[in-house]
């Protein structure tokens, strides 16, 4: 593989609440080769979002760098920033929120292409047709309002909104989980089409693995902040290495009923950013968890081609 | 119950001779009806405003020269029961001349040159030449014990809270305590020696909005209050209440700056005067309660007969303006009327006055602010004309006729003082400086006759109108005196006879 | 979901207008706006009487088949007084609530939108103004600004701008974090634009609540400055000076007609004005179709 | 939360500042000086009175050298003596008058916050009725009434003609002190000086109701059995209350400016009648000492505000 | 989860439920004649798509919509009390109702953040219906509180108690509400898709709960969600509606395996399944999708709601609803060509 579009090197983030410093990312290292689609899971609060955002930074990341095809973005003055910010793009969680409600759909797409000055207000309306044609919706749609769409219509547009400014790279937060298993599996169809046809980068945030799994070559598993596992997917489906992988795949119901059911529910909740567990911080809820566990932070190491995790428990491979 | 019967209550500071708030006698420039309830000068005008009558000088003399005063002094008491003599009236007056105690008086007491005690009861006063309104001004300063407040320095004696905690005075009420912006309350002072008071207690409610006041007198809370002429008409056929008239002593004028181009043609001047209705004005919204004013006087004794009457004759005013080439001079352009009048009486005023003068193309604005404003404004010594053009205004013009001389003498142009017209007119001057140093009384109204026809001829001001003012007291208050003087007097008002019917 | 039939829709602009007319409470006080706009400007044509003739004769006249409205203490007819007195009224209050709408939405917008220190630096600013005791501050700008209609309306823009400037801060610093405006800063958006595109449309509420509330208090301000020797000179008539004659107690109690009039129409004013706000709202929310 | 507090209010301290600077400059910039202010028009004055007037007064100084002198005498705790009233010291002159400010724009909030949160809550509850109409109309009436007006028509109807309410002033003269003449002087003015305040938190309580009204947690209530009563002022109200917490806090300043009408018509010795004789006369000493004080009363009541929005939502750490 | 034999005793009982909702352009139906029944110790759950009328349903029952805008329209809900009585919640009266909200019946809402009263804390909410029900004072009904935030598995219940619900987890949050719902023991429980806003590892934990918590107080459960791998973990019997209608019901395991309506078919088919998409991606698969969109209340098909996205349709499909059809005493599908289709 040559040089990645993408490459992120200790990547931190912190929040300050009420006077408290809160770590929500520590050492976040991974890259994104072109033309690849990595999956980024993990649980509520884990931070899933905080790196999508920094990755492009809509948030300003605390620490470490974040490389785009050659280019430290962390240190880009903010007008090189406004330059860039074409070539990569962000689909939103909630298809509700995403789109301003007091703009047409024609107004939402052409949004982007009139901020980076592009076209004639005609050639622009135009493009987002063409942009709305791409995704499967009727182009009468731009004098129309997001409301008046479902869920699904109304995610399609967001992802269209994202090609209009056609990107190389595109952060796709949690596109699907808003919506219902029929429409999920049109989208998630679609971006898997889209992604094939342009040739697009894409980092993929789920908290949902069996969605994950569709639409991803590589698979980041996230705790808390932290890096647990990286994969190929086929790797990972067919044998999680870390304990927390594990639970998660587990906890998935499965609608069906012939399917040998061993849950292993995991304990207690995801802890407080602000007093995060010593050492490994899933240990307060691993079931193989070890005295040792809380004494160091374990590393992210190899353990095949490709296939990392930061466990320090080697006999449960 | 007796008590409440035996106490008055009053707006006693409401309206234009009250200084609410006031407790110092050398810083008032009003007021002086409530502070004549407990001190007392030397002299003070008697009820008419007429003469000026002894008060705690039981008589005086002035030397022929006109230049040494005696008083003889009664047999009063402070109110802490000390004696007041002689040494208090020296020590009053020597406060009263010097400018570092804060006095308002010390420019009119000029003059004097030295006070001194003969006697324990005789005063003697020397001038450093004759004065016409040496008493004029004696009249407003009331006497204040020696031993209470020679400790304290002339220049922190303003800022001593003695005026408003423990004052004390001779005359016929005490003071007994102030509640701050509320009232003041005066108990009888039972040793007074024109005889004990009829009233225990007088309060004086302080009101700042006439209206409140009136609503107070109203609803029975006080029982006398100065009332707005337009907001008479409630109480004039109301058995309840009695209204009181008095002259203001106070001219309505329009005043025009003398330094803008405009007003140079008397032409212009005349069709001014002949464009207003005055009479029509004075018999709807003052009701009838003024007096055609045609130069600053309307007293019998110093207007002369036969001054031109200026009766209205807007035909008349479109010819003088036509004459004078008023297209050139000024034409439509507006001018600016200033005032600081904000009754709704006077914005009235104004509108009728606007309407007239527009009948016959002078185009005139009002613009009413407020005092400080006003002043600024005027008394600038390089005033902006296009700000400043004409004034509707009012000056004192008696009970001394002499008062009028700050506002029309060209010696008087600021900043050296308030001829705010700019009115720079010899013929004027001369005949204010004339009258001003006559010291003969029987002479006197003669000079002020010839001010009188200078200003009827050559309208330094339009005169307007001379305007009753008004009290309103309960019908159940006996022997109560009260008159619109200007500053709230002194007069001789003899509060210890006031009393309440049951 | 209202997942329409794809069949053409019509533009933004007629469904915000449809939206509007939909609205009846908004449509009676368009109406009552209108009609006050032609009584207002038509008046000269069909009624006899000026509003700045003086007839002493007929001062505090009462209601009556002459003076339908009455006339006031010079005798100058109350009903041409209220009409001509709107024009400069409304006019004072709908330039300078538009002006202060600007300074106040810019101002707060800019403190949302543009940064810490923008925003701290602005917001002690705004609270310093709105400490300042607006007597001292209306005397100082108007002695700058002179009397008139103009520095009127400058006066009392300038005034009344920092609670909305507060107002319209609150709502874009919970804006800002919204997905769609993050949206429109991941295209590259500067500060322009997002206080055009995003902060503007989605003030409209606070916008109209705060127009409605001082259209209202400009009326009052102007009757309020010309104690001060400032807003309109007279003998021009405003509904806020026609107010101030009741100030003396004989036109208080006996001739009421006099401020009861133009206190009568300033609060249908305030009235119709709030209803349009209300149906102004609705109508730059497109949601606002559902129910 | 003590450190937040001090920590406000150390800033509180360093607007004040600034205030007092810009309000020293604003002075010299309004037309008119304290001695303009002294002279009546009507009766004469020479003019060689007033320039001595004038240096007593220290007005004949450069402009930052009379700022200077003012700031070391107020940092000392001394505001300097009025000049309308020489005998009266500002300091003692503007704090008099804060009890009987606080005394009546409390009673007038508090009947504003009462009355406008229950006329809220009605018209919410009751959304289109005819008496959600009726209270929008006299909302509108009562923020568009000028404040003269309303006093003068409450004046007049309560005083003169009913004879129900004493015409103004505090305390009845002459009188012993007592509470109940207290409240009965105070009454009229609280109740016309909130009639503005309550129109205008009624209108913000309807839409925050209205919002409150759809929230879960309503929903939560009432599918518990809760009474209706109940889960409106229990569950709705206190959420309903926050933001119009703020409108309260915002208004504050704003108020203390409204009182000066009622103040004035009522004759109530508070810091707006205070304030209108102290520029009328522009009194500069008094008019910065109080303005001073207004200043550190709305710092004072924004941090109130801010805890008490601390305190009705558990959410909000202070600190 | 084996299915229990119906002849238990039935708690809720719905039948021809019809809600309608009035809206600016007229009146919609969200719920169109739905019959269902619940018996003591069963789960019934409810599935269908975002709009397909599962929360209205759940919101007739309990009689909690939007005053003035919705309305039962028609139809009866049998519900058999603590007591052993049997009322109509149609036709009762509102005082009569209110007593039976929170005490007969407990509901438990989908956004635990949402529908906990931010000011007050977990422990005076989960009181609140003890203090009312009960007549508890203030103190016992505190301790009630306590014992079931403990019941519920939240450790340390006592200091819990006193917080508020920003202070807890999403997950301790939900347990919070489900405390609340039955802290009047209910013989009725709603779960309105109790765990579509938690996190797997969490909604696992719950679903083990609510099973536990059913199992030792026997009470019936009416559990809405749209996740079919959730209905199989939990429930014994399961209705799919779409568009205000049932389309399809019977035992879990039965309807799973052989689904005979094409709505469920297509469900079934696009639910992601772990594991499969490696092979899938090898092949070129695509994820099995159902095209198009729910229809809106508005402007509904003719004939089956479903035929337009229906790649079974025929002709006949427009013409009328079709009725639900028997394919064994237990199970019924709501299509005409339930025997073709598999
Ligand atoms: N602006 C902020 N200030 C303080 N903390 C924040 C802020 N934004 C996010 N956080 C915290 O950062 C952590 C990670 O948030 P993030 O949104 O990245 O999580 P996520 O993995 O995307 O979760 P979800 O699945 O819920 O979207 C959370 O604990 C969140 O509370
Ligand atoms: N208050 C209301 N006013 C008008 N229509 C309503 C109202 N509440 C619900 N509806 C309509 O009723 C229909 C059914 O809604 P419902 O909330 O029952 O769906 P649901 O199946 O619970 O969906 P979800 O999975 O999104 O919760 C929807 O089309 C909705 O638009
Ligand atoms: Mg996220
Ligand atoms: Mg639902």
């Amino acid at each position: 593989m040559s040089e990645p579009l993408l490459s992120v090197r200790d990547l931190g983030k912190d929040y300050t609440s009420r006077g408290t410093k809160l770590t929500i990312l520590r050492a976040i290292s991974f890259d994104v080769g072109r033309g690849e689609v990595v999956g980024l899971v993990g649980e509520s609060g884990s931070g899933k979002t905080t790196i999508g955002r920094s990755v492009l930074r809509l948030v300003e990341p605390s620490a470490g760098s974040v490389r785009f095809d050659g280019t430290e973005l962390t240190s880009l003055s903010s007008s090189a920033m406004r330059r860039l910010r074409p070539r990569m793009q962000y689909i939103f969680q909630d298809p509700f929120a995403s789109l301003s409600p007091r703009m047409t759909i024609g107004e939402i797409l052409t949004e982007g292409l009139k901020i980076q000055g592009v076209g004639t207000a005609r050639e622009r309306l135009d493009r987002a047709r063409a942009a709305l044609e791409q995704v499967d919706l009727p182009t009468d749609a731009v004098n129309r309002y997001a409301h008046e769409f479902s869920g699904g219509q109304r995610q399609r547009i967001g992802i269209a909104r994202a090609l209009t400014l056609a990107p190389e790279f595109i952060v796709a937060d949690e596109p699907v989980s808003a919506l219902d298993v029929s429409i999920q599996a049109q989208v998630i169809n679609l971006l898997r089409e889209l992604q094939q046809g342009l040739g697009l980068t894409m980092l993929f945030i789920s908290h949902d693995l069996a969605v994950v799994e569709y639409i991803c070559d590589r698979v980041i598993v996230l705790y808390l902040g932290r890096i647990m596992e990286i994969a190929p997917s086929a790797a990972l489906y067919a044998r999680p290495l870390h304990p927390y992988t594990r639970a998660l795949l587990s906890a998935i119901p499965s609608p069906d009923p012939d399917s040998p059911r061993h849950r292993q529910i995991l304990k207690g909740d995801i802890p407080s950013p602000a007093d995060p567990p010593s050492g490994c911080v899933f240990r307060t809820r691993c079931p193989n968890a070890l005295p040792a566990c809380g004494e160091t932070v374990p590393e992210l190491r190899e353990m095949k081609p490709g296939h990392f995790k930061a466990c320090v428990r080697d006999d449960l491979n | 119950a007796p008590a409440r019967a035996a106490t008055l209550s009053g707006g006693f500071d409401v309206g234009p001779g009250g200084f609410q708030g006031n407790f110092n006698p050398l810083a008032a420039t009003g007021g002086f009806t409530w502070l004549s309830v407990y001190f007392e000068p030397l002299v003070t005008y008697d009820e008419k405003l007429e003469k000026v009558v002894g008060q705690l000088a039981s008589s005086y003399e002035v030397s022929p020269d006109q230049t040494t005063y005696t008083f003889k002094l009664a047999d009063a008491k402070w109110h802490d029961g000390k004696p007041f003599t002689a040494k208090d009236a020296k020590f009053t007056i020597e406060l009263a001349k010097n400018a570092k105690t804060g006095s308002v008086l010390a420019a009119r007491l000029n003059a004097v040159s030295s006070a001194e005690a003969k006697d324990d009861k005789t005063l003697v006063i020397k001038l450093s030449a004759p004065s016409a309104s040496l008493m004029d001004a004696l009249t407003k300063v009331m006497m204040l014990p020696e031993h209470a407040l020679s400790q304290i320095p002339a220049d922190q004696l303003a800022k001593n809270s003695w005026w408003s905690t423990a004052p004390i005075g001779t005359g016929p009420f005490k003071f007994s305590k102030y509640v701050t912006d509320q009232y003041v309350e005066l108990a009888a002072n039972t040793d007074y020696r024109g005889g004990k008071p009829a009233l225990e207690k007088i309060i004086n409610r302080y009101f700042a909005n006439p209206a409140a006041a009136i609503a107070a007198l109203r609803a029975g809370e006080i029982q006398f209050t100065y009332v707005d002429s337009n907001d008479l008409k409630a109480f004039n056929d109301n058995k309840d209440f009695r209204v009181i008239e008095g002259n203001s002593f106070v001219v309505n004028y329009l005043g025009f700056n003398h330094d803008s181009p405009i007003w140079k043609d008397i032409r212009v001047r005349q069709a001014v005067m002949y464009a207003i209705n005055r009479d029509a004005i004075i018999q709807s919204l003052y009701g009838g309660a003024a007096k055609p004013a045609n130069c600053a006087y309307i007293a019998d004794q110093v207007v002369p007969a036969g001054i031109e009457t200026y009766a209205y004759d807007p035909e008349k005013a479109r010819q003088l303006l036509k004459e004078a080439g008023w297209d050139q001079i000024n034409g439509d352009k507006p001018i600016t009327l200033l005032t600081y009048y904000t009754t709704p009486l006077a914005a009235n005023v104004m509108a009728a006055v606007q309407a007239m003068l527009a009948q016959v193309g002078i185009n005139v604005t009002p613009r009413a602010v407020d005092t400080p404003t006003y002043n600024s404004i005027v008394l600038n010594p390089t005033p902006d004309i296009a700000q400043f053009q004409m004034v509707y205004a009012g000056l004192q013009n008696g009970p001394d006729p002499g008062s009028i001389n700050v506002g029309l003498n060209e010696k008087q142009i600021p900043p050296a003082g308030p001829n705010v017209a700019r009115v720079r007119m010899p013929v004027l001057t001369s005949a204010l400086d004339a009258a001003l140093s006559e010291t003969d009384a029987a002479k006197r109204s003669a000079r002020y006759q010839e001010v009188c026809k200078v200003m009827n001829k050559e309208l330094p001001w339009g005169p307007l109108w001379v305007a009753k003012r008004y009290g309103v007291a309960s019908a159940k208050l006996k022997d109560f005196i009260w008159t619109p003087a200007p500053g709230g007097g002194p007069y001789q008002a003899h509060p210890e006879k006031w009393a309440i019917a049951e | 979901m209202l997942a329409r039939s794809p069949a053409r829709s019509p533009g933004p602009i007629v469904r915000s207008l449809h939206r509007f007319l939909l609205n009846r409470t908004a449509l009676l006080g368009l109406c009552m706006i209108a009609l006050m706009i032609v009584a207002i400007l038509s008046y000269p044509l069909w009624w006899s009487f000026k509003p700045n003739d003086i007839d002493l004769l007929a001062m505090n006249a009462q209601p009556g088949p002459t003076h339908w409205f009455g006339t006031d203490g010079v005798g100058r007819d109350i009903l041409a007084r209220v009409l001509d007195g709107g024009r400069i009224s409304l006019l004072v209050a709908l330039t300078s609530t538009v002006i202060s709408a600007i300074i106040g939405f810019l101002i707060g917008a800019v403190s949302a939108l543009a940064g810490r220190w923008a925003d701290a630096v602005t917001m002690r600013f705004v609270d310093l103004v709105m400490t300042l005791p607006p007597v001292i501050f209306l005397l100082v700008l108007a002695s700058i600004a002179g009397t008139g209609i103009w520095p009127t309306v400058f006066v009392i823009s300038l005034l009344s701008w920092p609670l909305l400037a507060r107002m319209v801060r609150a709502r874009l610093l919970e804006l800002r974090e919204r997905d769609f405006v993050m949206a429109a800063r991941g295209m590259g958006a500067g500060l322009p634009h997002l206080l055009l595109r995003h902060g503007l449309p989605n003030s409209i509420d606070i916008l109209v609540v705060f127009a409605t509330l001082q259209i209202a208090n400009a009326i009052l301000l102007e009757a309020g400055l010309s104690f001060l020797g400032l807003g309109i000179a007279p003998p021009a008539a405003s509904w806020g000076n026609m107010l101030n004659a009741a100030r003396s107690t004989a036109v208080l109690e006996q001739y009421p007609w006099q401020w009861l009039f133009p206190g009568g129409f300033l609060v249908l004013a305030v009235l119709a004005i709030n209803f349009i706000g209300d149906g102004l709202r609705d109508a730059f929310d497109p949601r606002a179709e559902l129910n | 939360m003590l450190q937040y507090s001090l920590r406000r209010l150390l800033i509180g301290a360093g607007m004040l500042f600034a205030l007092s600077m810009l309000i020293f400059v604003m002075l010299r910039l309004t037309p008119g000086d304290p001695i303009d202010a002294y002279i009546d028009p009507n009766v004469p004055m020479s003019a060689s009175d007033l320039a001595e007037l004038r240096v007593t007064l220290g007005l004949d100084q450069p402009l930052p050298v009379q700022y200077v002198a003012w700031l070391r005498q107020a940092l000392l705790g001394n505001l300097g003596y009025s000049i309308k009233r020489p005998d009266q010291p500002v300091l003692g002159l503007v704090l008099s008058r804060v009890g009987p400010t606080v005394l009546l724009m409390g009673s007038a909030i508090a009947i504003a916050i009462i009355a406008g949160i229950a006329t809220g809550i009605v018209s919410a509850v009751r959304r289109n009725s005819i008496a959600d109409l009726s209270l929008s109309v006299l909302a509108v009436t009562g923020i568009s009434s000028p404040p003269f007006l309303s006093a003068l028509v409450g004046l007049y109807l309560f005083s003169v003609y009913f004879n129900w309410m004493p015409s103004g002033g505090m305390l009845t003269p002459g009188q012993e002190f007592s509470v109940a003449d207290l409240l009965h002087h105070l009454i009229l003015p609280a109740t016309l000086l909130a009639v503005a305040q309550t129109a205008l938190i009624m209108r913000y309580m309807r839409a925050s109701m209205l919002e409150v009204l759809n929230q879960d947690y309503v929903r939560t209530a009432r599918a518990k059995g809760v009474f209706e009563f109940w889960v409106i002022t229990k569950h709705a109200l206190r959420n309903a209350l926050l933001p119009v917490i703020t409108l309260i806090g915002s208004t504050i300043g704003l108020a203390i400016g409204g009182a000066i009408f009622i103040e004035s018509v009522f004759n109530w010795p508070g810091m707006g009648l205070l304030m209108v004789d102290a520029v009328e006369g522009r009194d500069y000493p008094v008019i910065m000492g109080s303005t001073l004080v207004i200043g550190a009363c709305v710092v004072v009541v924004n941090l109130l505000t801010d805890l008490a929005y601390a305190v009705v939502d558990p959410r909000i750490k202070v600190g | 989860m084996d299915a229990i034999p119906h002849t238990a005793d039935t708690i809720l009982d719905i039948k021809g439920l019809r809600t309608v909702f009035r809206i600016r352009s007229g009146e919609v139906t969200a719920v169109n004649g739905i019959d269902l029944s619940v018996a003591a110790g069963e789960t019934l759950a409810l599935v269908g798509e975002s709009g397909s009328g599962k929360s209205v349903t759940s919101l007739s029952v309990m009689r909690l919509l939007t005053r003035n805008i919705g309305a039962i329209a028609a139809g009866s809900i049998h519900l058999k009390r603590k007591n052993g009585a049997v009322s109509d919640l149609v036709s009762i009266a509102e005082p009569e109702m209110r007593a039976i909200r929170g005490n007969d019946i407990g509901m438990v809402f989908q956004e635990p953040m949402s529908s906990l009263n931010p000011v007050y804390t977990i422990g005076d909410q989960i009181s609140e219906p003890i203090r009312i029900h009960r007549g508890a004072d203030r103190k016992t009904a505190m301790d009630a509180a306590v014992a079931l935030l403990d019941s519920v598995g939240i450790p340390d219940a006592r200091r819990r108690a006193g917080q508020y619900p920003h202070e807890l987890s999403g997950g301790m949050r939900q347990r919070a509400t489900i405390a609340m719902a039955l802290a009047c023991d209910p013989t009725l429980l709603i779960a309105d898709e109790p765990t579509t806003a938690l996190d797997v590892t969490i909604q696992a934990q719950i679903l083990a709960l609510l099973q536990r918590l059913q199992r030792e107080r026997g009470m019936a459960m009416l559990f809405v969600t749209h996740n079919l791998g959730v209905v199989a973990e939990i429930a014994h019997r399961v209705a799919v509606m779409y568009a205000g209608r049932i389309v399809e019901t019977g035992p879990v395991a039965e309807v799973f395996r052989n689904p005979r309506h094409p709505y469920t078919i297509g469900l079934l088919a696009s639910m992601p399944k772990l594991g499969d998409a490696s092979r899938m991606k090898q092949a070129g698969e695509r994820l099995a999708a159902i095209p198009g969109v729910v229809p809106s209340l508005m402007n509904m098909p003719a004939g089956c709601a479903f035929q337009p996205r229906c790649k079974f349709a025929i002709d006949d499909c427009r013409v009328a609803v079709p009725p639900l059809a028997d394919v064994n005493p237990r199970h019924q599908s709501r299509c005409i060509r339930w025997q073709e289709i598999r």
